[in-house]
């Protein structure tokens, strides 16, 4: 797109443990982040099902949009902490966003 | 003296048969929520109108002893797991938090249980269990990591602490004590009259929820079952005699008995996951929810007003 | 006798001119669910435990006309489809199983209705209203499809015989028949007491969802309208002969007219929608919601009563 | 006479008290708004069951003389915001809508309040009070946008003036005046009997709501928060007056008073959200919120009695 | 991917208030878009925490597959009209998409 | 991103109707596809308005991240199954994962 000056960043989706929630959005802020946004949601993986009807067993969507460093560090920081204990899944993507600023 | 089944039992039996045949009948979260807060404050509303009302002595005795108690079980429990299951440390650790604690589903069905067959207790008994939800936790979480840096007390502390269920009971409670029966007669259509059937709703739910977790067994194996099941009479026994040591009434005792065979599934798998993280939550989850709680609600707390009335006869 | 307007009609009325008013009055999904749960625990419990008081004899006959009544009234839908309305086939057979089967809105209603007007019924309707639900929705499918490797029977019939109303209704039965009107006392307040007001709440919703599907007529032409409106008061008198047949009380007539008059619009879009994927959903789900349960409501009902006082003097 | 705190408040109190320790007991949005459903249609079928047993006469001259008090309250909310407070155009304007309207929870902790003392009111107050939730909100934005064409008035209108407390408050007058006190007795256990119940757990939710807010102060400043907590008296001896100009009972005066002092959180915000962005949302919720309505619930209701007995001797 | 006809497509993301949803639709279908999805969400960002219980601090977050002159207009649309008073972020991906006709 | 051993794989967004959802989990676990996640979801489309508020007639957005053979088997399989009847949208992605063993 070429319209508007739009700059590439990199959306970092995690679906993890609903009770993860607070630990995991202070860690983000912790690294400086300027936002994140959550959504509810249940499924399946490794660990088996994880509806969304009981508090316990349901999960939660995070979405981060930020420069590629802070990605990349968000990342690390989340595998090296979850990874080994939890049921989670993160991906990478690349975006266009219009106000880079927003977005360290 | 007997009583039969009381009916709101056969809800919990309905939910399990419908969580056995797929059938889908569960609730939203939401209603789970709503119909757990109103137990909770109603559970402390009862308890505080009471103090109210009764002159009561030697409640520091009574929380002291409780505190006492549910150290002692949750040291029983993990000598068990590590003794005869062996668990891994922070496994039997985990489990033993969750048995040490209480179910506040099961101390609300032990509360309708009295009330139908119309035996009293003292009114502290809601303090008791707030009493004895909290320390079993604290003391899994040492057991399992020691009292090593990497513990986030603070957290911890906040969610065990400051939890839905001690917030909700001390709040009943403070409210009760303030507001009196005369205070509290415009809100009892809600909290008093409604009591059961609200807890029918909430039985009907748990019991779709235990039956989600009967798969957990294939994979526990034998030694958990038989945990689930004998623990809750030995440890109501445990709870007896305490009771027993607080000179507790018959209704208070039975009630007692029934925290100590209660097993939480609510509080201690919240508190745990974050700072145990180690440790298996299904495990705790399946043994405590899938077996002890249908237990306690189906046979239980009938044997352990029985124990109690051979056993104290004051 | 007659009654004027049910003041829980108007409920339904307000949520009507909400909805066509755009105003958001809207509940949340889970209250909806929650509402329904408790309307529908409550019908299958008050016949319930009539069951526990009365003898009832010839269960086995009713139970068997119930269901040739449901066969014939689905053939009959679909005949009058075919023929007069020259639907394809699919939607013939789907809007068929929705006509065939009942609504338990409109049930409930009429047992309001009933409540108000002093009016017994037998105990043995809500099992009936099971048994109406369920053998529509099947011929539906099979008129649809025949018998056809195709279709997931399995997952067809788990949806339909152990569906949400399915189970509730039953396990409310089963639960009223254990416990007797005694054992019930303590959760009355809740399942009881609060009927009325919870069907109201129930209303007020199912106004707004029904003006939401007022839209779908500009599309689906006269011949749906007429047949939405027409075909209650038809079915209705066969639903009477039916109840001559049984030998069914003045009460128990007038349930028994209304569920015939009455249609599905949730046991039997869920079932059709992945059975006959077909089948155009908002066909039938537009007749039953927007026309055919707001006719039964305001106005079927009452006319029931009359043509039952009329024709069935015992 | 003095009747002590009202227990209902100590649920706001158990509320704001959990929301400072960070405790989690929100209870999910599904049940806020079921409560404040039941909540509004209970006061209107009061409202409108009374209205359905009395006579009344001067309807109209209360509507009119209600609709300049809001007009007057709303310009002097401007002109004290403007001048004194030496904000904004817009955020005046924004400011002075919440507190020319009304909110609905206060009004209610003031009906429980005046149904404990006994005191009686007229059956039109809950018609005042949707007369008086709109014209504040429209005169706000117009002192906000002047008459400019870029407000989209159309949408404006639909929000406020079908807006779900408009609705149902309406709703509720209307099917209480057509059924009365007799055909409201069905629903009477829910709508009536379970009110102050339901107003409990509302204000439980309140206090945590209002405890999120506590934070805006610090940015707000010194003056808002004087604002929030002058105006509430300053404002209720405006109402004394109207009052005393309608001629109506003490009961009715200290509703009146209540409306005048209470500042509108849930209808303003969503209106002047999408008519008058560029103010800041947080400056009125703030103020609205956290202040003004602890404040009337808390102090303000008591002394609002107080004035009327003293100012009012008829 | 090759096995079925792929045709590129934008999916425009956007997060914002929850009370903007039906002023947002509307402008979305006067700009002729065929479709949107929308989800609840919750979150944080330069207008502070925006927690998903209470109605009026509430996000939305909403997704539009369009062609990319419809998907340059609505970026440029939404950010001129909420972009000065709202919460609200957006950003844009490139998807692959099975019917191209539905997208337009 | 370098830092971390990452890989490409495919995500595939399904937004259908919630009705299908037991349906469409257990096509995803014939397939052999590791996990999806599920959030609940309104819309509109060639199908008209589809709001949450009412079981019939909401959404589900359905995501599964797999290797591009499975993505274009699931996609074929789910476009053959249900585009004739039912309202449903699609779309594929690339992004980069950590763990690539986990989606197969
Ligand atoms: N292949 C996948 N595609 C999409 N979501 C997944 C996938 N695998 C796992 N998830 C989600 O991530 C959560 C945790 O995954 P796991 O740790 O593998 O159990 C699951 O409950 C799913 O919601
Ligand atoms: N960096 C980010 N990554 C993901 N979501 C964000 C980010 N920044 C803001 N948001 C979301 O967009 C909403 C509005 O953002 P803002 O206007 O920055 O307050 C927030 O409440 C978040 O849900
Ligand atoms: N262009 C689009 N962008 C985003 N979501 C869409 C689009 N078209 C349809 N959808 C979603 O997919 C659902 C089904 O689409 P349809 O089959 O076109 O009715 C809709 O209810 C929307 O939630
Ligand atoms: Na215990
Ligand atoms: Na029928
Ligand atoms: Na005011």
């Amino acid at each position: 797109m070429t319209g508007a000056a739009h700059t590439l960043r990199k959306l970092v989706t995690v679906i993890t443990e609903a009770t993860l929630e607070r630990d995991l959005t202070r860690e983000i802020e912790t690294l400086g982040v300027a936002g994140y946004t959550v959504t509810d949601a249940r499924g399946r993986g490794a660990h088996g099902e994880r509806p969304s009807h009981w508090g316990h067993s349901s999960n939660i969507r995070l979405e981060v949009i930020c420069d590629t460093p802070l990605a990349e560090r968000l990342v690390e920081r989340l595998r090296d902490k979850y990874y080994p204990n939890f049921a989670i899944v993160m991906w990478v993507q690349d975006v266009e966003v219009l106000r880079p600023d927003k977005f360290r | 003296m007997s009583l039969g089944i009381d009916p709101i039992v056969w809800f919990f039996v309905l939910g399990l048969t419908a969580g056995a045949l797929r059938a889908d009948l569960r609730l939203p979260p939401a209603i789970y929520e709503f119909v757990s807060t109103l137990l909770l404050l109603s559970i402390g509303m009862k308890g505080g109108q009471e103090l109210a009302r009764q002159a009561v002595t030697g409640i520091a005795t009574q929380v002291l002893l409780t505190l006492t108690m549910g150290a002692l079980l949750t040291f029983l429990a993990f000598g068990i797991l590590r003794g005869l299951g062996r668990l891994s440390r922070v496994d039997a650790a985990a489990v033993a938090a969750h048995y040490g604690s209480v179910s506040i589903g099961t101390f609300a069905v032990a509360v309708a249980y009295l009330a139908r067959a119309g035996i009293p207790s003292e009114a502290s008994m809601p303090l008791l269990l707030v009493v004895l939800e909290v320390p079993a936790i604290l003391i899994g979480i040492v057991l399992a990591r020691g009292l090593s840096a990497g513990t986030p007390w603070s957290s911890v502390l906040h969610e065990v602490l400051l939890g839905r269920s001690v917030m909700l009971l001390l709040g009943g409670l403070a409210i009760g004590t303030l507001a009196g029966p005369t205070g509290l007669a415009p809100v009892a259509p809600l909290f008093f009259d409604l009591f059961k059937g609200i807890l029918a709703v909430f039985l009907l739910e748990m019991g779709l929820i235990a039956a989600d977790h009967f798969g957990g067994f294939r994979r526990h194996g034998l030694f958990m079952v038989g945990f689930a099941v004998l623990v809750p009479p030995v440890f109501s026994l445990v709870g007896i005699g305490f009771a027993a040591a607080m000179g507790l009434s018959q209704g208070g005792a039975i009630l007692l008995a029934t925290l100590a065979a209660s097993a939480s599934y609510i509080a201690a798998p919240a508190a745990l996951r974050t700072a145990v993280p180690e440790a298996n939550p299904a495990l705790s989850l399946t043994a405590a929810l899938a077996l002890t709680f249908p237990f306690n609600i189906l046979f239980g707390i009938p044997l352990y007003q029985r124990a109690v009335e051979s056993l104290l006869t004051h």
